[in-house]
This record gives C-alpha cells, structure tokens and sequence, in this order.
C-alpha cells in the first residue's frame, strides 16, 4: 500500500524491511547512531540529517558509529562484504571520498577482476552529494562521475522517494560494490512509496515523461527540473521526453538511444562538474551510437567548471535549473541544418 | 619557560577571548534568526586555547584551522568584520563570500584556512612549517584539531611526517568531549589524545585548555622548541564546547543540564576574569571597557555584514585559477 | 642545442635546471632521493625508475625523501606552495591517488576559489601512469579524468621527450596546482630535446601530424600509437591529421574544432578507461560545438571497461593500439549518411 | 602461552619455511631468466614470520597480506602450483593470471590478498574480523604490513577502529629495515614501531622476527587474546629481507656485503634447523627429507606455470561484475 513518505523516510524503510530480512546486514557511519559513548541519548541523531534515527532501537549492535576514520571503517565495510555480511556503509559526504577512495576504488572495485572472479563484495556505500545547502566548496559536490568512470563499481542516483527505497533495496541485495548517491535537497522531497518492499533493477531507465520533439536525459536533482522545463515548454509546443537513468553504471544506453531515434534532439542536464562528467559521458553515446538520428548538436547544462560557491546568490546561480534547461531545449529544438 | 604577561598582555587576552565569546553568542542569535546560511559551528567555551596559542604567534607563523574556526581566526589576528561578513554570504567578507564560515582564510595574517574536511589541515601545516624552515627565520605553523580528527590518517601521517623532516610544527588537539554526537571515550582508542605523541616521536602533553595561562605556558614550550629547531609537539587541550556540533544540533547525546553546568563551572573568561583582577591588579572597570569595545566591534560587525552587497553574478567565475 | 635524450632524461633535465633558476623549488616523495637514513648510498635510487637520480648531489636537502605517507606529504607540498615554496611533489603512481586525493582535490585545487581569490598554490604533482608494464590493476591505470573532472586542476599528459621538458618547466612556473602524468612507457623513448630551457604553454594543442580526411585526438603514449595508424592509413589513401592536446585541462577546444571542421570526422584514442573519460570528454565537445561540421560518428578507441589485467596477453588486449585506432578511422571514414 | 609444539608442528613449520624460501629462491631465478613479468618482490629471509604466525590461524581465519605476500599466502594454505602459476599470469593460477605476484588472493584459504597499495590490508581485515566477531566462532583476522606501511594512515585508523569496535585483530609489522630504499630509522619517527601500540589502547610488542619460537609464541597471545574477545594486538617483528625491494633492485642503500652477512647470520631457517636437531631430537635427515619435498614441490610448480597455457582473450572482459 502507498503512502507518502520522504525520501529520507523512503531510505529509512529501505534499511530497516532489508536488516529485518537478512541479518547480515550491518550497517556503519560517523553517527549513524549518533551518541555512542555518550552520557546522554546514545541513538540522538541517527544520522547528521537523522536519516538512520530510529534503527538503532530495532537493530542494536548491527548499526555502528565510527570514529572519524574514513579509510578505516570503508575498508572494514569492504573487507567484511569480502567475509560473508553484507554491510551498508555511511560516508557522510560524497565530499569526504578523497580520505578514503583507494578502500573503494582499488580495493572494493578492483577484488573480483584482480581474484580471477573469486571475490564477491556485496557493500553499499551511501553517501549525500549536491549543492543547494550554503554547504560551500567541499560539501556540495556531486563527484559520481569518479565512481562511474572506475570499472567495478555500480553508481546509484535515485530522484524520487519512490525510487530511492526500490534501488536501495536492489543495492542491498546486489552482490557488487554499489555507490548510492543520495542528493541532500531531494530528503525532503515526497512521493508515495508502497510500504512493502520492492526493488527497481539497476541499468533500467525510468522514462520519466514522453515527448517527441527533445530528448533530455537528467540525473538526480535534475530530474524534477527538468520535469519543470518540460511543463513550460509544453506550453510553448515543444514535446519533451525525459528520461532518468537512475544508474550511471550500469547505464540503459538503450533507453538513452531509442528516444533520440525519435526524437533526434538531445540536451543532458546534470548537475556535477563539465569537464569528463555525465553530460560528457552521455553526449559521447549518442555521437556514437545514435550519430544518424542527431538533427541538431547535443546541448548540455551543467554547472560551470568551478568550485561551487557559498552565497546563496552564487550557488543559485551555479546549479542547473529549469529556465536553463529551457534554454538549451528551445535552442537545440530551433537548430536546423 | 613561562613568560612574564605584562597587565597589557593579560588585557589582550582578555579582548581577544571577549571578542570570540561575543561573536560567537551573536552569530547563534542571527543564525537562528535566519541571517546566517549553512553549516556553522562555533568556538565559545574554547576560547582559551585558541587566546593562548595566538598570542604567542608572529605575524608570518602560520596556522591552520578546522570547521569550528572562527575563535582561531581571531586569535590569528583576522579583521572581524570582513569575518562576520564571509559568514553572511557577502562580497565584503574575507574570502569575498565564496567561503563562508568553514573556509575563511586570510594568508596576509598566516591563517592558512578552516576546513571543511576533518583532518585537512596537519598536512598543510607541515608544508607551511617546511617553508619557514628553509625561511630560518625562527617561523613556526600550528595545526587545531578536534579530538574526532586525532583519528583521521591524515593527522596521524602529518605528525610522523613532522618528526621525520624535523619541522617547526605544534599539534594541538582541541579535546571538547565530543566529534559531532560522539563520545570521545568512543572514538579515541588510547586514553588521552597526548598519549599518541611517544609513537609519533615527539613530546606531547596534556593542558586543561579552560586555563589561559596554562594553554599559553604549555604552548611557550612547544614554540621555543619548534622556533630552536627542536621539531614538533603535541598538546591536547581539554575543555568544552558551549553550543552543539553545528547550530541546529539538538544535543540530546549530551546529559541534561551538561551545557549550563559547563557555562557556570567551566568557562574560561570568568575564570581568566578572576584570576587577573584577584592577582594581577587588573580592575573589573578595565575589564567591562574592553566588554563594551568588544560589543561595539561585533556590532559594527553585524552591521557591515547586513549592509554589504552580495557578490556579482560574474563572482561566479573568477579565482579557479589564475587567468580564468 | 637539441641532442637526443630520453623523456625521463629530459624530466630530470627540467627539474635540475629549475631548481638551479628558483631556490624556492624543493622536490619531494618516496625515494625521490633514495636512500635516507640508510648506511649505504644516500641517494642510491633517484626515484623508483631513476627518474630524478643525480639531484640530490647538487640540490641536497632541497631533495627530500617521504616517509609512504601521501596525504602527508603531498598536502605538505600543497601547504608549502600556499607559503612561498614551490614544490615538485611526485606520486610514485597514479594509482596511489586514492590515500591522498582529499589534499590535491578538496585543498590545493580549492583554496583560491574558497579564499576569494586571494590564494595561489604552485604545486606540481607529477606521477606515473598506464599500462604495459604488467603491473596490474593497481599499477597501470590512467587516472587523469579524475583530476581532469575537478575545477581548479590543470592537468599535463606530455607524450615526448621534447614535450615533457617544456610542459614540465612550464608546470613549475605556473601558480595554479598542476597535476603532470608521465606514462612509464615512454620514459625509455629517445627524441631531438634542446638543452636550454623552454617553456610550452598550457591549452595549446599540437598537430603532430596534418591531414584531411579524419582527426584524430590522442593523449599521452597514444599519440604515438595514433602516428604509427595514420602512416599506415596513408597507404590506404586515408589522409589523418592527429592533434596532441598535451593538456586535458585547460583544453584547446578550438584546435579540435577546426580540425573537425576541415575533416568532418573524428576518432579519439585514450588509454584511460571510457565512462566520464577523455575519450567521451571530447567527443562531447564536438558533438556539441562542432556538430555542423561532422560527417560521421565520432568513433572512440579506449580500453573495455574493465581493470588492467596482469597476464601480458590480456594487458595487450586491453590497450589501444594502432590496429584499432586504424579499424575506427576506417569505419568513419568510410561511413555515409 | 607457550603452547606445546610436537615434533610433527615443527616438521610442518621447518616445511613451510623451506616451502616459501625456496618457491622465492627460484622465482628470483626464473625472473631473471625473462620467464616472469612484473613487479615482484621477494619474502626470503622473512619465513619464520610468516610461518609461526600462520600455525595459529584456522581455515576461517583471514590474513590481509601486502605486495611482499609470497610467504604469507604459503603459510596461509594456499596451493603453490596456482601461485606460481599466477606470477607467471597464466590461467591456472591462483586468479587466473588475472592478478599477478602482487593479488594474489585465495579466499576460500581465508588469504583475503597480497596488495599493491602500501596500507591497503589493515582496513580490510576490520572488516573480516567484524564478521568473525558477529559469527561468535572465535575467528580472527590478522594484517601483515611493513615498517613503511606503518607510516601510512590508513593503518592509524585500522589500528583505532581495532580497538574502538573490539575487534579480533592482529597488526603484525614485518620490520626488515626498510621501505623500498629508505631506511626505517628515517621513516618511522619513533624508535620502535611496537611503541605506537599504546596510542591506539592495545598491547604491542618487539619479537625477534628471526626466530620462530618467538613468533610462535607472541603471536600465540595475541591470538588468544582476540579469539577470547580481548581486542586487537599490535607486534612488530623485526627481520631482514634478502632480495632487494623489487626484482631488479640494485640495492645500493645497503652497504656492501650486508645482505651475505646477514643470510649467514640471521638466516631464520638454519636457526630453525639447528635448534630443533640440537633440542627437539630432529635428525638431520629428517630435514633433508623434507628439503627433497619441496625442492620437488617447487620444480613441479614451475614446469606447471611454464606449460600452463595463457588466459584466452575472452577473460579480459569477465568478473568485472558477478553479470558482465
Ligand atoms: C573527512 C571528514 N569526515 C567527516 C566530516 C564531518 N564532520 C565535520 S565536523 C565533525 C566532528 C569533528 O569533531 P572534532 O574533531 O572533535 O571537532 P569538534 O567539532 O569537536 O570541534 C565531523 C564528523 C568531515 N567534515 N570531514
Ligand atoms: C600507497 C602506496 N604508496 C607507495 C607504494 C610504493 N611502494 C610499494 S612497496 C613500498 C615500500 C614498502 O615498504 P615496507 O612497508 O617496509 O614493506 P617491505 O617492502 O619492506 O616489505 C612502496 C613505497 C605503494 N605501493 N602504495
Ligand atoms: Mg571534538
Ligand atoms: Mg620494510
């Protein structure tokens, strides 16, 4: 039965019906309890946004905080998905990744190919990405195109409550090492989300709206902004498909590809760094792959290719957003050879 | 090794440890107002150590800062108005607002930056430290840490780094109780934070950091062996922090009552206050005339930050690099 | 005077005549000495592969051996650069990013951006990368898309001994943080380097060689694979002209452009892997800003998606090579809308 | 502590050490010969480490090795005709030449990989011994890691979380005096590596990594320690490496003739040897015998990876994902 939760609501749920299932399943962050030590409320925060509050309670020792040591407790996710649990593992900020990234990159990524197809690493690391806090320049990055260019790695971007629980709990129960990156403005978001549980496959794009003129592929946050550039535009005439591809990698190009074969129109819309991103990633696909359909030059919106700011006048500026997205629609839409 | 404080000192100390308090009471007040975005963490009850360890720096010493840094900013001698204005967002601020209150930096005074990353900056002090050595004018570079980031590698690395190349470097481990809602009893592994500077071959020792005089006493010790070419040192300054992790924190992994407890029994300006009018002849008048310089500064602080512009539009993409 | 010399010579050769130009130039990393503390030869390594053997004869204490402690030391190079030094600062392989990335990516690459413009951090990283060494997977890897991806990097991929020197003293002169990859199989590669000094500047690409037909864009040891298929293409009567960006970071958009725009189609060959990689990363640009001009897909020659393997036959399949690079120019040449 | 060794345990000890010092004896032959690729780095000299500390472990114990993993993986259990065979990258080797010298990995023998990061293992075995310690079956893990890796932060923070979270681990450092070509007494910024111990709330200890017997029974502690719920243990072993770094190191940083002085002088296998014939009533030919064994053992292993064929083209694309 449906009912509307938040996203972090929907997260919670995810975690708590797959711990309940499965007690392999550990789950490990700096305050993911939240208190551990302390003379006051040992589960206080559950969490920095409180996303985790609650499992404690239920789960006990199975949800641990961690002293402020990255490397060390990712590697002790990755080696113990390497030793028969299934470990959830918190890294606070995708941020932080830089104290910690060989755990997961040459580690994590790297053990099934590097064993000859012996190990199996069934951890999923989740992590908070994205602008729009006044977090500033190294708490409002979105960096997933790391993740996605190392092979080994399956990297998550769920844009809805709905979405975000179903590929949570195929993360869970994948047995690769998942990066599941959740956007910190989206927890407030709501949706309705059915109270059983579900999963939604990695590598299958959601078609998000149908449209025949533009194609716009977008990740993340930028889904509903571009849902809200395709609602204006419709005003205007011009059909927009958009297409959400929920996995980076694995990536649906199939999804990708056919819509443009309609449409022959493309605009990418993310929200990470230009240079090597998603945007690049998608736009090189479909000047492969999708070359005969193209009518007109890919369009991307990103930010631009700087640190992200503090002000809340420079941030706002910083992020994609439906007037731009727009912009690049009609342009691309008004191209003619 | 402790040095005579002149009266003028000890009333330094006192305006510089006021001028954290009260700036720090006044964001909490705007922030909850709404005028304050992001993640903001302040200093007050720690403002010893940062006092004690600042007045002992040159101007070319070079310090490196966390994300609960403004009381070290000040301590360094950063002007508080382009502070308060970075804080707010705004083109005036110390870093012209693209760093708000986790990255103010000002390299003119040697503040070498907060950090929104624990464990960020030891590193960055061993560098700075390489620099005044090969300098060989006596310069030294401290890194402030929490007692969460004793246990970054990052810091771990910097201090064994420190020994190995022999730099004029001070570590001081600002142990408040807590890294974030966790317990410090939790995180750390050993006992206290000083006991890991025997593996890191280097003295450490532990200073109540509620103690102005002993902070600065301990930190005259670390600076003249560092400045002397003796290598680095660890302190671990014990005290406590009077607001939450960051505004917003309900605190709840704290005990009831702890914070007002702590604010009555721990607060190292009432005690500082105590300890100078009791002994050394310095009178509550002086004392209430800095207070009431120091309100005017914060003040005047808050009303340029309100007043300031916001950045341009083209803000946005200058300062990536050089030429860009 | 030009004489031939190697490209690991010629690094050295940039470095020594530096460091006898600049006093505030120091060098650090493991074993960039090699031998500290040791009762045998001090220096008795110069670098793991020799690279800067010699130096510390004539710069002493300005050379300095690490501890294997790389957040350390190479955020100490980043906290020197922003107090006056200018550090050399060698990551003894790329693949070690991972225990130190948080210092180049979230540090040096941010401080003048978060600091309001008032920071400069002339740090030059250098570090060695690719395959053909059957060093495996966590000895081979590229890499340089990462730091290509992060605002406030610029990155240097030089692909001769002629190239190395200038970039080289070129990155030391620079004020912003340079991240400088050689390849390890090209440190044994002889060619015409002059012995005075010289700068080649950032953003300027190279034509390494002209043609009409088809472009291709080759990074690092690729460009040479790229040559040895364009020459033998031009028996085919398939006439290439291959373009050497030598930095990914900032990029000569326009060479690219107007090569494409004269050719109509183009290849790009990379050894780095290909999600949100050089290869996709280019192709983007042109897909975008040159989509006018193209008569083909754009065709990418990288390595699958997967890690380097360590069996030489397998290694050998995994990189480009010009059989490939020559099969996709080909396809494109000979496609037709 | 000192558990009762049999005749049969010393038999099998004196086997192990021969197994590993002459499976690298002949791949330092074959390497130069052109036979092996790579970068390898050889554990001779190095035996009884590896050797009196894998006589503790169980099948369900799990050892995280470094990039000199050769000894451990033999002391582990794993099967040296698939080592052999991955260091010379052919399909029946251990990870079907996919992984080379420095990952070698055979979990099913609990050896979860040597590794080409400095640092890499300590983390992971955390993680191993979480599960052990959730299966409640007194299982431990244990990391081996040089006296270069000890300056590396992620072993800092292994060793914390070790403690923090109780786990069954033991930190075994192989002190052979240097990194690459650096010396330890450069790197390692306190006099003994055992002394970081104490930072990190556990016991640490020196042991002469010469000497079987010491490292049988210090580590006989520490296993006892961890299997019974007691936490991590730290040990440094001190020793010496008879190879250069790597295959093709010339090994200048040593002074002349200290690696023929020390195989004759702390050559752990003919301490071995001559303590067990002088106390345990072994005969010489016993250990010949044995020495036949694995002479035998290892000629079989090279003709084995010499005619094993090549991975075919096709595995460059599996195992990349459990589904590619
Ligand atoms: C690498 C990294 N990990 C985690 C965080 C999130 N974080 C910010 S402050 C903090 C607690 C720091 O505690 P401590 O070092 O004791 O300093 P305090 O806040 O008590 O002054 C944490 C976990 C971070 N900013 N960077
Ligand atoms: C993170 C990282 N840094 C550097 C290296 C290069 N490297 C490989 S082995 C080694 C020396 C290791 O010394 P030690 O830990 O003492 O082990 P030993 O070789 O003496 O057994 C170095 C620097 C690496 N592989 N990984
Ligand atoms: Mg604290
Ligand atoms: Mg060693």
């Amino acid at each position: 039965m449906a009912r509307k939760i938040t996203y972090q609501q929907a997260i919670n749920e995810a975690i708590d019906q797959e711990m309940a299932r499965d007690e392999n399943i550990v789950l490990m962050g700096e305050d993911v309890v939240g208190g551990s030590g302390s003379d006051g409320e040992m589960d206080a925060w559950g969490g920095v946004l409180g996303v985790t509050k609650g499992l404690y309670g239920k789960y006990g020792d199975r949800i641990m905080d961690t002293p402020i040591s990255e490397s060390g407790f990712v590697g002790a996710a990755v080696g113990a998905a390497a030793s028969g649990l299934r470990p959830i593992c918190e890294l606070m900020f995708i941020d932080f990744m830089g104290v910690c990234f060989d755990q997961i990159f040459n580690q994590a990524a790297k053990f099934r190919y590097m064993f000859g197809g012996k190990a199996e690493t069934p951890v999923v690391i989740r992590t908070m990405y994205g602008a729009g806090f006044r977090a500033a320049a190294q708490h409002s990055q979105c960096l997933y195109p790391l993740f996605t260019h190392i092979p080994g790695l399956k990297v998550v971007l769920p844009s809805s409550p709905y979405d975000v629980k179903g590929l949570l709990i195929q993360a869970i129960r994948d047995n690769d090492p998942v990066i599941f990156c959740e956007h910190k403005v989206l927890y407030t978001m709501e949706g309705d989300v059915p109270e059983e549980s579900y999963t939604i496959p990695f590598g299958e794009a959601n078609i998000v709206r149908e449209g025949d003129d533009v194609t716009i592929v977008a990740f993340g946050r930028m889904v509903q902004q571009a849902l809200k550039a395709a609602t204006a535009l419709a005003k205007e005439g011009i059909s927009c498909e958009v297409i959400d591809p929920r996995t980076t990698s694995p990536l649906d190009e199939d999804s990708i590809l056919e819509s443009v074969e309609n449409t022959g129109r493309l605009v990418v819309v993310d929200e990470a760094s230009p240079r090597c991103g998603m945007a690049a990633d998608i736009s090189a696909l479909v000047a492969r792959k999708g070359f005969s359909s193209l009518k007109a030059p890919i369009e991307v919106v990103t930010p631009p290719h700087t640190p992200v700011p503090f002000a809340g006048k420079l941030e706002d500026l910083y992020v994609p957003n439906p007037d731009k997205i727009a912009a690049a629609v009609r342009a691309t839409a008004g191209y003619n050879a | 090794m402790a040095q005579a404080l002149s009266v003028e000192d000890l009333l330094d100390a006192y305006r510089t440890m006021k001028t954290i308090r009260e700036f720090e009471d006044r964001v909490h007040v705007e922030f909850a107002k709404g005028g304050i975005p992001g993640f903001v963490h302040l200093y007050a009850g720690e403002e010893a150590s940062a006092t004690g360890v600042g007045m002992h720096l040159r101007d070319d010493d070079r310090l490196a800062s966390n994300h609960r840094g403004h009381g070290h900013c000040i301590a360094k001698g950063v002007e508080v108005k382009g502070m308060m204005a970075e804080i707010y967002g705004k083109r005036t601020g110390t870093c012209r607002g693209k760093g708000g209150s986790m990255h103010i930096a000002d390299l003119d005074t040697g503040m070498m930056g907060a950090n929104g990353i624990v464990g960020g900056g030891p590193p960055l002090v061993c560098g700075a430290a390489l620099a005044a050595k090969r300098k060989g004018k006596g310069g030294l570079a401290v890194a402030f840490c929490g007692d969460g980031a004793s246990n970054q590698g990052t810091v771990f690395e910097a201090m064994n780094l420190a020994t190995v190349w022999k730099l004029p470097v001070v570590f001081v481990f600002e142990n408040n109780g807590y890294a974030e809602a966790t317990d410090s009893r939790f995180s750390v592994s050993c006992k206290d934070i000083a006991q890991r500077a025997i593996g890191f071959g280097m003295p450490g020792r532990i200073v109540d950091g509620h103690d102005f005089f002993a902070v600065h006493e301990a930190f005259a010790e670390a600076a003249e062996r560092a400045r002397s070419g003796g290598g680095p040192s660890l302190i671990e300054h014990k005290l406590d922090r009077f607001f939450g992790h960051f505004e917003g924190d309900n605190q709840k992994y704290r005990p009831a009552g702890e914070v007002a407890r702590l604010r009555e029994e721990t607060c190292c300006i009432k005690r500082f206050a105590k300890k100078v009018t009791g002994e050394h002849g310095i009178t509550a008048q002086q004392l209430a005339a800095i207070d009431d310089e120091v309100a005017k500064l914060i003040d005047e602080a808050v009303a340029f930050a309100e007043t300031s512009p916001e950045p341009e539009a083209s803000d946005l993409l200058t300062d990536v690099y050089i030429k860009y």
